[in-house]
């Protein structure tokens, strides 16, 4: 008991554990989100707690600011489409088939259930039991970059992170396809006390940014952090009505999502054809692909956030809605 | 009681409200809070399955894996809520 | 010694939070909590940043500690006018509603 | 030595190609269509006699490949396969003839041929089938390919009996396809050999094979109309009269007692079926059928019907020939098979003839029918004496020998059921014949001779048939009688 | 030699993708090439296949518990074969039933993108590629779901949507108690990883995740109206080619992981016969053609369960095979059978069941079309489908479990009569006297579920040829 942190730990844990139910239990969805966030927060805090710096990053910039962003921006929507933007509708925004008690109370028995399972196998498990640290440290000199997730992510397992840029390519896809039309729930005017900070702080948070995808290599940081923070460039030109995307912006923002996942398969195929597997970067090129590869993914991965804030293709609807009619 | 202990059940606690949130939720938006709870749940898990004896430097791999998952999980719901907004304007325009 | 100070620095800071949660907790309505928050947790900031500094070791360290408290500030005001203004706005939508009932 | 392997392939292709031609063909094709579908009968009958004539000399055709690891699509000519594809390859060449003339007008001629080409098909499959694997094949086949025809009108009552026919046979055919799965289990081949496959079974678990033989005689004897399963057949009259003709006279009634064949002599073996005491049931069952169908028969008004009824009963004379289990029986049985298919053509052609020339549908109504339409009530009428089982003609060869085959393997019952049955199919059929010749139809003797309504193609084939029955029952022991080929194919199975 | 075909097969639908969703109006034509490069990809990996058994690649240069490998062996090529032909046929019947704009430009991407997610998943070695590549379809799937853009195809899109995160979550989690366990996430560590309460729950995780995902009986809510509500060349895919990712899966994992005991064989079975029966009853029920359709994926997923689970724990290393050829042939005829389907409805104007003789027109070729799709779903011989019933029930007989024999001629039966339903709407045909207009010549969208029924059917014939396929470079070994 003498660990300092303990009392912290147990405090920490015991927010988030509340949070996370008030989440689901408040009744007015707006506070339900607020309380989304806070959660999402402390969870990065918790990951911070465990040194893993990368990752509470990650999910502070990306799990918690954008998702936080969207999910706003829906609510702010479902609002406008059923006329009660101006009240603090409490009641929730969609037709409601009230799961009767006894479902509901199966259910949360079944889930205790599961999770009493998953709690003694968790416990059963070894506790900081065998990993792959060794073979990464092992591997790190002949990654071309000193720091270890970026390593594992841009090298050892850049596969999955290829996969993981084509998964964004095919939400935006699939986003533009779902949401289409110039119009747009009427966002009020921010005032120009926004306007204000907002030509102060963007350049800040491009720098800060850039700076992030940088220090990637050698320390926490790298493409997906500097891309959401570069992406809440996006959101706030989008926010504060500096850029309106236009139809004729399509085939630009088109060619922007599509720039990290062809650059990096791209790269991945040439280093291939020299007799070596797909991803055997030569080591003498390594660091400078792999920053290459980043700095695309990151401009791509920011781009690609804030279309997918934006929500729809910028395209003029056709007057009649019938042109689906299969 | 060391820290990897704590989280590790916290994530697992926070994945059950998830479940129990998408299971039983009717609303549209807090099915999608609930599954994005879980996978917090999820993220916790593996970043607790990282951790080390204090101050030894945590497994890099399980770290790459959240992030990605993390960025996979925004995807997801972006599409999930796109959907929602999409259906409840074609719900409001059949309506009036 | 420099530790000394720098903690006095950082429990004072600790304070001026509590006081700014304490102010949120208790106040009516929502213009006197953003009032307390922004002041309070303000100082309480600037305080901790400043202690902060004083224990860092390098330069560049404390450059980035004023730079964080630099945003840190700049946001908490922009954040907390938007919310007056939007407060503001529902309010006066509000004014004509008969059952105008109060939101949290 | 088998010389060119594939001539059983080339039966059996040459009316499967002929059927997506067929369905390809625009309604207006009329003439194209009579010409492929004669000529493809044709062919199909020139093969079947030169694969005949090599048979006879002792070559061995045998076409296979696998399908599953120790599972084979296997095509084998036996003696046994050549008897069934002669009558299916004459007699379909007949009723070609009969239906272009019956359809000339009616819709969907080319979904019709295309149907009844593939449905031949599968009658050849299931002879020539090697192994009881490719035997289901054919036999879901078959019933496929009838469904359709069955529903060929459209109306509502025609939809009923389909939906009926093809419970009862798919139902059949799926009972058959675990009988063959467990056969396959239980004896680790599926093939036909003379002596039967299950010795070492038998002698295992008695239980495990008797049941095995219940359940696969009785899947076979669905399509064979045995009495539990043979409510399909009547309701199944429905449909137009070449299609209950050529399938219910020759295709699935006797791809049915042809199955009961296959099981009982190459899948047990005669022997091993009688030890396991199987054979006497089915006699009996065989009976009750026989006396069953020809009383069911009697009561009958519509004229498919009886013979419909009277089809069941003279079925299951093929399967009491198999039952009794004496060689002498057996050339009964597979004498009558083809004697049976004759008669019961021509009856239900000159029926089809007296439903389409002058409406006659009851046997009510048959007053004086004799004189309008002549021939085709002496081709009913010569069929009917035959079927009744008059001397000199096929029916009653193929009862003389069941009688002796009875009086060989001890079972003196069996002549007193044949001598019954006789006298109730001239029960059924006298009064028919009787209305016909030597009742004057006065109340319709307005209507002009109606033997030129009815073109040269209805009124030829029952008459060609009437011919072939009295042949083969005057000229039963010549050289290539049925009769003689039957004693061939008996000297086969029973040679051990 | 130049990129060996694994990588080729992945990423020459990608970058497929990435150009028809950057140039939308060249979109088909790059489109077909992309499908068949990948078609050309797949054949030449069938042949290395063929040749050396296995084939591994480590992307890059890592070995196997760091990197990810790529590993093609006979069951993975065989789904990979199946994906690309049904994948190239259904783009060709597409070509025509995408009217607009809209839904060709994005058509396109959303496919391609679905066609690179499923060539990962039947090539990767790695339990979170894995992960990774369940979403690429997931997103992909919704996109194509959601493309009719009607009210209950975007409901129906969203209940997709759920369920599948939900399932992919669960993976996910099943995988970090691996990960807690053994340390390294690659097929060969889980051989050799011993069972422990954690990889069993793992197990039961990615388990439950899978069942969500392929729609077994309780968790198959979301499918009817998803696949039903789809455009025709999407519902074909999803159908036919999306459910049986998650199946191939479920094959792989099933036998490299220890399953625990008997009961969860037993109980999976038990899902299964409760899909074939409840999915039977509601297929006999339903009103929309294209509704019966899905509900007959749901039952055809119940069979290859109970295929799975016939011989018991003792006889999972011979019934995977039977679930691999009813997977095969269930792709095949499904897939031609939608395409039939979204044919019959666009002449004939509606796809209610009940007054399909009443139009004038009749699509005599789609409707052949689907009646012999169906001759291979019920499992009639000399289809595929009957090769599939014929092994799954031999291998039950064999070890003596004759309930699962009772539960698949139910199923067949159960077949056969709502499939008798839509036959009978097809033949009958009397109560349309107008003249009825001869079959208008072969459209293309008819020629290709046409090919795709016929290999369904025909395929039957060469079974042997597929099963020894299928088993090559089988026994996973210490390969990788």
């Amino acid at each position: 008991m003498s660990d300092p942190f303990l009392l912290f730990d147990l405090l920490l844990a015991g927010a988030v554990i509340a949070l996370a139910i008030a989440t689901l239990t408040v009744r007015d969805l707006f506070a339900a989100i607020i309380l989304f966030v806070i959660f999402g927060l402390l969870s990065a805090l918790a990951w911070v707690r465990l040194s893993a710096p990368d990752v509470a990053l990650a999910e502070a910039a990306i799990g918690t600011g954008v998702t936080g962003a969207l999910l706003l921006k829906t609510l702010h929507h479902l609002r406008y489409v059923t006329g009660s933007l101006g009240t603090n509708a409490v009641e929730s925004l969609s037709p409601v088939q009230p799961v009767p008690a006894g479902v509901s109370w199966a259910n949360a028995a079944f889930c205790g259930l599961i999770t009493l399972g998953l709690a003694t196998a968790f416990l059963g498990a070894p506790h900081a039991g065998p990993g792959l640290e060794g073979l990464v440290a092992e591997a790190m000199p002949a990654s071309g970059v000193s720091h270890p997730v970026t390593g594992v992510l841009l090298n050892f397992r850049a596969y999955d992170t290829l996969m993981e840029v084509v998964v964004l390519l095919a939400a935006v896809i699939a986003v533009w396809q779902i949401e289409r039309g110039l119009s747009d729930a009427p966002a009020p005017a921010l005032g120009e006390v926004w306007e204000g900070f907002a030509r102060l702080t963007l350049p800040a948070i491009i720098v800060v940014g850039t700076y992030l995808l940088w220090k990637g290599s050698e320390a926490p940081g790298g493409a997906f952090q500097g891309g959401a923070v570069l992406a809440a460039v996006g959101l706030m030109l989008l926010l504060s009505r500096l850029y309106v995307p236009r139809p004729a912006h399509r085939a630009v923002a088109r060619w922007a999502f599509v720039l990290g996942t062809g650059v990096f398969a791209g790269v991945a195929l040439l280093v291939a054809s020299g007799g070596r597997v797909a991803f055997e970067y030569p080591l003498e090129h390594a660091k400078t692909l792999i920053l290459l590869i980043e700095g695309l993914v990151t401009i791509s991965i920011a781009v690609t956030l804030a279309a997918l804030f934006h929500g729809r293709e910028p395209v003029a609807v056709p007057a009649e809605r019938g042109d689906n009619d299969a | 009681m060391t820290p990897d202990l704590i989280y590790g059940l916290t994530g697992i606690a926070v994945f059950a409200i998830g479940l129990v949130g998408a299971l039983c939720a009717q609303d549209r938006l807090r099915r999608v809070l609930a599954l994005k709870l879980c996978s917090v749940g999820a993220g916790f898990l593996l970043v607790v399955g990282a951790w080390r004896t204090p101050s030894a430097a945590p497994d890099p791999v399980p770290h790459a894996l959240v992030i990605t998952g993390i960025v996979v999980m925004v995807s997801a719901t972006a599409v999930a809520l796109a959907l929602i907004r999409r259906l409840k304007s074609l719900e409001a325009e059949d309506d009036d | 010694m420099l530790e000394i100070i720098a903690t006095a620095f950082i429990a004072t800071g600790a304070v001026f939070f509590i006081a700014g949660t304490v102010g949120l907790l208790r106040f009516p309505d929502i213009y006197c909590r953003l009032h307390a928050l922004t002041k309070a947790d303000g100082l309480g900031l600037a305080l901790i940043a400043l202690g902060l500094a004083l224990m860092a070791n390098s330069f560049g360290e404390v450059f980035r500690i004023l730079l964080i408290w630099f945003f840190v500030a700049v946001a908490s005001a922009t954040g907390s006018h938007l919310i007056a203004s939007h407060a503001r706005l529902v309010d006066r939508v509000h004014e004509n509603d008969p059952d105008r009932e109060r939101q949290t | 030595m088998t010389e060119t392997p594939f001539l059983p392939l080339f039966i059996l292709l040459t009316s499967l190609l002929a059927s997506p031609i067929l369905f390809a063909l625009p309604e207006s094709a009329a003439r194209l269509r009579t010409g492929i579908n004669l000529g493809v009968a044709a062919l199909k009958v020139a093969l079947v006699a030169w694969l005949g004539w090599k048979v006879s000399q002792g070559v061995i055709y045998d076409v296979s490949f696998t399908m599953l690891p120790g599972l084979e699509f296997k095509l084998q000519a036996d003696p046994l396969a050549i008897l069934f594809i002669s009558l299916s390859a004459i007699l379909w060449l007949i009723t070609t003839v009969y239906s272009v003339g019956y359809l000339e007008r009616g819709p969907h001629r080319a979904r019709f041929f295309g149907f009844f080409s593939l449905c031949v098909a599968a009658t050849v499959g299931i002879a020539m089938a090697g192994n009881l694997f490719t035997f289901l094949i054919f036999y879901e086949l078959l019933t496929l390919a009838t469904y359709p025809l069955v529903i060929h009108r459209g109306t509502a009552e025609a939809l009923r009996a389909g939906r009926i026919y093809l419970i009862y046979t798919l139902a059949g055919g799926l009972v058959l396809l675990l009988g063959t799965l467990a056969l396959w289990v239980l004896a680790g081949t599926t093939d036909f050999s003379p002596g039967g496959v299950l010795d070492q079974v038998v002698t295992e678990n008695r239980l495990a094979a008797q049941m095995l033989f219940v359940v696969l005689v009785g899947a076979v004897g669905v399509k064979a109309a045995l009495v539990p399963f043979h409510a399909w057949l009547p309701i199944a009259m429905v449909a137009p009269a070449p299609v209950s003709a050529l399938l219910h006279a020759v295709a699935v009634v006797k791809a049915g007692a042809f199955g009961i064949m296959r099981v009982v002599y190459e899948v047990f073996g005669i022997e091993t079926a009688q030890a396991l005491g199987m054979t006497a049931p089915l006699a009996a069952m065989a009976a009750i059928t026989i006396l069953y169908g020809s009383l069911k028969a009697i009561t009958q008004d519509d004229i498919k019907k009886r013979l419909a009824y009277s089809t069941v009963s003279q079925v299951s004379y093929i399967t009491l020939g198999v039952a009794l289990a004496s060689p002498i029986a057996a050339i009964g049985a597979l004498a009558h098979l083809i004697h049976q298919g004759l008669m019961k053509i021509t009856m239900f052609m000159a029926a089809g003839n007296l439903a389409e020339g002058l409406g006659v549908k009851k046997v009510s109504q048959m007053d004086g029918v004799g004189r309008a339409m002549p021939g085709t009530m002496l081709a009913f009428s010569t069929a009917a004496l035959a079927m009744i089982g008059l001397p000199p003609l096929a029916g009653f060869v193929s009862k003389w020998y069941l009688a002796q085959g009875g009086l060989d393997a001890g079972a003196g019952w069996v002549i007193a059921l044949l001598l019954g049955s006789s006298l109730l199919n001239a029960l059924y059929f006298l009064p028919m014949l009787h209305r016909a010749w030597f009742r004057d139809g006065k109340e319709q003797d307005g209507d002009a001779p109606a033997k030129q309504r009815i073109g040269w193609m209805l009124a030829a084939p029952p008459i060609t048939t009437a011919l072939m029955v009295l042949a083969v029952g005057g000229f039963a022991n010549a050289p290539f009688s049925p009769l003689e080929w039957t004693r061939f194919v008996v000297a086969i199975e029973y040679q051990e | 030699m130049m990129i060996d075909p694994l990588t080729l097969s992945i990423f020459v639908p990608l970058f497929g993708a990435i150009l028809t969703f950057v140039f939308p109006r060249v979109a088909t034509v790059s489109a077909l090439l992309a499908v068949l490069g990948t078609c050309g990809a797949v054949f030449v990996l069938a042949l290395k296949i063929l040749a050396a058994g296995e084939v591994l690649v480590p992307l890059g240069g890592w070995a196997p518990p760091l990197g990810i490998t790529l590993r093609a062996d006979g069951l993975s090529v065989a789904m990979l074969a199946m994906t690309a032909l049904v994948g190239l046929l259904v783009s060709l019947g597409a070509l025509e039933s995408l009217r607009d704009l809209r839904q060709r430009q994005y058509f396109w991407p959303l496919w391609l993108l679905l066609l690179t997610g499923m060539n990962g998943v039947y090539l990767s070695t790695d339990l979170f590629n894995l992960y990774v590549m369940i979403e690429v379809i997931a997103l992909g799937a919704v996109g194509l779901t959601v493309l009719s853009g009607t009210r209950e195809a975007v409901r129906a899109g969203l209940e997709y949507m759920y369920a599948s995160i939900l399932g992919a979550l669960l993976f996910l989690m099943g995988v970090g108690f691996i990960y807690l366990q053994i340390g390294r996430l690659d097929f060969a560590g889980l051989i050799a990883a011993e069972a422990s309460g954690a990889t069993s729950a793992a197990l039961a995780l990615m388990v439950v995740g899978l069942l969500l995902k392929t729609a077994l009986f309780p968790l198959h809510f979301w499918l009817p109206a998803a696949h039903a509500n789809a455009t025709a060349p999407a519902s074909a895919l999803l159908s036919g080619l999306v459910v049986k990712a998650a199946l191939y899966i479920f094959l792989r994992l099933s036998t490299y992981m220890p399953l625990p005991d008997e009961t969860l064989v037993t109980l999976i079975g038990a899902l299964g016969a409760g899909a074939v029966l409840w999915g039977g009853v509601q297929a006999l029920r339903t009103e929309r053609l294209k509704l019966l359709v899905a509900w007959s994926t749901v039952v055809q997923i119940g069979l290859i369960f109970i295929a799975f689970a016939r011989a018991g724990q003792a006889g999972l290393t011979e019934s995977w095979k039977a679930a691999a050829v009813l997977i095969l042939a269930h792709g095949m005829a499904k897939a031609a059978m939608f395409l039939a389907a979204g044919r019959i409805k666009d002449e004939v104007g509606h796809d209610r069941i009940a007054d399909l003789d009443k139009s004038e027109i009749r699509p005599t070729l789609a409707q052949f079309t689907f009646a012999i799709a169906a001759i291979s779903l019920i499992g009639l011989p000399p289809s595929l489908g009957f090769i599939g019933k014929w092994s799954l029930m031999e291998g039950a007989m064999a070890a003596g479990y004759w309930h699962w024999v009772a539960v698949t001629m139910i199923g067949t039966l159960m077949s056969v009569a709502y499939f008798s339903r839509v036959f009978a709407g097809f033949l009958r045909f009397d109560r349309m006297r107008g003249e009825l207009s001869e079959h208008k010549g072969w459209a293309l969208a008819d020629v290709a579920p046409l090919t795709l029924a016929a290999a369904a059917i025909s395929l039957g014939l060469m079974a042997a040829p597929i099963l020894s396929f299928i088993e090559l470079g089988y026994p996973f070994g210490a390969a990788p």
